[in-house]
């Protein structure tokens, strides 16, 4: 194991900025009231929670009022399709998604699936893109919610989101969009974009994990996902996790505010990291370029190796990289991000996410630009399909 | 997930990566769509399993499985390296998490098939062997 | 407001301890990788959680692979009746549980009815406990799930938990315990109780808020709340709030090992509280006495005046109390507690709730005894009931 | 919950508590089962709210209403007590949360039934009012 420690997977989750940390701390063991209970000292909890709700809220240009704190993001995206469509069963049971948004959707779309709902599954481009013409295509009658993630996890693609907004907007549809990946990153703006309900997740821009929170505009019919006691105006039962809430709302401002800078930096390290990425020999970019791309994600495929290897190799010379969505990394599907813009079985297996941010300096991708082609030269010489391809059995 | 050490320096420090030019026994197993393809070379001399090199396509575990088969193998008669399990690669690696078994079960299925394979260009009758079927549905989903 | 504060309600929220908040700090910022990946960083925050697993399990005798943990209490019970009933409504429909739960049981079960369950929730007696036999003989075939409170969080009333485990077992019918006011304070052995599914919460026994814990035994078939992700073995998807879990797994034990001797103080001091409270003319005590009521439990109804205007003036000299469960204190429905244990609504609304942890002094005692007489007296003084009683128009 | 500190002072230091042992106008409203009873005395003279004294059991918020109603009564005529509101008992108290809002209408009616009460027995006509059914039913459920 080498000296270095080079974290490269910033989309998996990030650590918890100091300024963030020193706001939460109070919470634990000073002002640790219950925010529901009646007397004086609550207070003090029950205005931290406002405080970091307004927060959010001027992060998003939403209202104070629409915004409800969970558990995670997976809880929001959960609660927000759930619950929407179990509330306005009567009015349609056909739910439009696409192929490419995390699993936390996917999975629950099955989950109403089999609860009598229809789900269709939009397909993406060879860059992720979902087409608006085809999403209005696919509205029907029954048609109740769209829910199209606002950037991809795997390969960074930002989706016309404005555009689908417009359209849900004109049809009378309602549109959640899972912004878990965006919020903190690029631009967010629930008015302008027309978005009803939005899910987002602290620890993707240096706050806490374990709490995030589901933007529901105002007069929209939904389902509890967490029946009990009143938090959350009855809409989110629960103790409230007030250091944790406390953290999000801080480290949402602190985005917000560092955001047009950072970006600039990073998409300036991403497209110097993909340059050089792309230097390595059969290897190719996931996702598009430019301005429709997450500034901190970079995902490329190398190929006739396999992805958790080059992980493992890298990790050795102290990288820490992904081969995709951390939460499924121990699971051996191939991603289906990759499959939905068209790759082969076998070219997804050898992709590689890397993903940048705060603390990521202009050394760190001359370090992974250094050690990536010689882990890659390792693996392709213990390839048989390298090998293949050397003796021309393989065409590419 | 987290891989045993044993593991990891297999998969760090392979034993016996190449191909043999003069191998008189082949193996290969899985497909590229899998994301899994070992390859086993024999050199078999006297009934004995003289060298034995693998090339590999996949994970840490993939490829230190069969670092580990081939080791296991070497200098052993045929009919010692067929008794070869999956299990004895997977114990002999210190385990593997449930979900990497069938890396092991790849690395019994190349050996027996590169024995087979010697055994057919030997002139000798082919050996039985069971496929494990059920670990790779399981895995792939079919 | 005098100089003094006295927080008398342990059991609406805790402190964090600091040997818990310290196990908790390098998971905000310097372990801080996903559990989910595979670099060799993210080995310390999987091994934490494993750690933290094992710790519950231990404390309530379980396995570690039977604890998954959750967000907080009330997604725990919203799990364990949503999941259970969902995943084996082909089995049957009927759900029993009683008028005294919590309300994310309670609620929770309304979801149930009206998606096609039944629920018949028991009546207890004046002491607030359950009859076991009346459970059994509401037990039908098409009974699936049975959930009854280990502890009640208003009146500290602790059920015939073994008992009601034993009868389910031999009926084949799985039992859930919400153990949120029990878990850290009383013994709690899901094998010996025969309990299926358990929930728990880290702010209820000096952890943080935002964590909470289900235990699912092997075997039970249950339906996710949160689909996603492959965290918690698949059954509960979300990015691990892991500095919260560790909090857990420290605070748990730390609860389990001071127990004994904390229980045996804090049941000293409330029975001197209890003995000191019944001195005041026109007060009750609200559930049993000794070995089945929790330790630092006491609730008194004190009549003729309400209970949100004593906890306001107990605010005033520095006292932090409740006149029920925190999270309904916000509104104006009676205790439907109290009203189960067969009180009418105008003595209800005189309730008063003092629970008891680890900061309570013998002076705390004394403090409120020596105000709280004051406090009754000056209500009473306004109160229009009081004079109708004066003058024997009210009958007691 | 939070309370203005306004309600907190009328609530800490309610102003006019006690009874009128002479009151020739009572007004009594709500019932021990809602949990809020409140009951107001006048002394009525030359058509002018000379005193008035509450007695309050409720919340808060009951007793800082009962305490800002009489407050805001006394020493008017009947005619400008009568045009006593909710809303103004609110306002006066810098608000009030939602769910206490019935609070301030059981003032504004228990002044009602009180002056009326006086009308009777002064053998004047009644006054017509309209009672808060809405907000009742809303917060007690019925
Ligand atoms: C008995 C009981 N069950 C469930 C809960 C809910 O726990 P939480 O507020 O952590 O969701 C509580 C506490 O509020 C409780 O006392
Ligand atoms: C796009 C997207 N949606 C949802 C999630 C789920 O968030 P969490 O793990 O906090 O539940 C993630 C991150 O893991 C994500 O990247």
């Amino acid at each position: 194991m080498s000296g270095r420690s080079v974290y490269l997977d910033y989309a998996a989750t990030t650590y918890v900025k100091p300024e963030v940390l020193q706001e939460m701390l109070p919470y634990f063991n000073v002002n640790f009231g219950n925010p529901s209970s009646l007397y004086s000292i609550s207070s003090v909890t029950q205005r931290a929670i406002d405080r970091s709700r307004e927060r959010v809220a001027g992060a998003i240009n939403a209202e104070r009022e629409e915004i409800y704190f969970t558990g995670c993001g997976s809880e929001a995206d959960n609660w927000a399709l759930k619950g929407v469509a179990f509330a306005n069963r009567r009015r349609g049971n056909h739910i439009i998604t696409t192929k490419i948004e995390h699993h936390a959707i996917l999975h629950a779309c099955e989950f109403l699936e089999s609860n009598g709902f229809e789900v269709t599954y939009l397909p993406v481009d060879q860059y992720g893109f979902v087409d608006p013409d085809e999403l209005e295509r696919a509205i029907n009658e029954r048609t109740i919610l769209v829910s199209v993630m606002f950037a991809n996890n795997e390969i960074g693609t930002i989706e016309p989101i404005r555009e689908i907004g417009a359209i849900c907007r004109n049809r009378k549809i309602l549109f959640h969009t899972d912004a878990v990946q965006a919020v903190g990153h690029v631009p967010v703006d629930v008015k302008d974009m027309n978005i009803d309900l939005l899910s987002l997740a602290a620890h993707k821009f240096y706050g806490p994990k374990g709490v995030g929170a589901l933007y529901i505009k105002k007069g929209i019919k939904i389902d509890n996902l967490i029946h009990g006691g009143g938090q959350e105006r009855g809409k989110r039962a629960g103790t409230e996790n007030v250091a944790g809430i406390v953290g999000l709302g801080k480290a949402i401002e602190l985005a917000v505010s560092e955001m047009e800078l950072e970006n600039l930096r990073l998409s300036g390290l991403r497209d110097r990291l993909i340059t050089g990425l792309m230097k390595i020999p059969h290897s190719r970019l996931n996702g598009p370029k430019g301005f429709s791309r997450l500034p901190g994600n970079v995902n490329v495929c190398l190929r006739f190796i396999e992805g958790e290897s080059i992980i493992l190799l890298l990790d050795s010379m102290g990288v820490c990289a992904s081969s995709g969505s951390a939460c499924t990394s121990g699971s051996l599907d191939p991603s289906h991000v990759l499959l939905a813009i068209g790759l082969p079985h076998e070219i997804v297996h050898g992709s590689l996410r890397l993903t940048m941010g705060s603390g990521t300096t202009d050394e760190d991708v001359d370090y992974v630009l250094e050690v990536l082609p010689g882990i890659v030269d390792r693996l392709r010489e213990m390839s048989p399909l390298w090998k293949e391809y050397l003796r021309e059995e393989i065409k590419v | 997930m987290m891989y045993s050490e044993k593991v990891m320096d297999h998969f760090m420090h392979p034993r016996n990566v190449g191909e043999i030019p003069d191998a008189n026994g082949i193996g290969e197993v899985g497909n590229p769509v899998c994301g899994d393809i070992m390859k086993i070379y024999l050199k078999v001399e006297e009934n004995i399993v003289k060298d034995v090199k693998f090339n590999t396509f996949g994970c840490g575990s993939a490829i230190a499985s069969s670092s580990m088969a081939t080791e296991l193998i070497k200098g052993r008669t045929l009919e010692d390296a067929w008794t070869l399990t999956n299990k004895a690669v997977a114990e002999a690696l210190d385990g593997l998490p449930p979900i990497k078994m069938h890396c092991s079960v790849l690395a019994e299925e190349a050996v027996h098939k590169a024995i087979n394979d010697y055994r057919v260009s030997a002139g000798l009758q082919l050996w039985d062997y069971k496929e494990h079927d059920d670990i790779h549905a399981q895995v792939h989903g079919n």
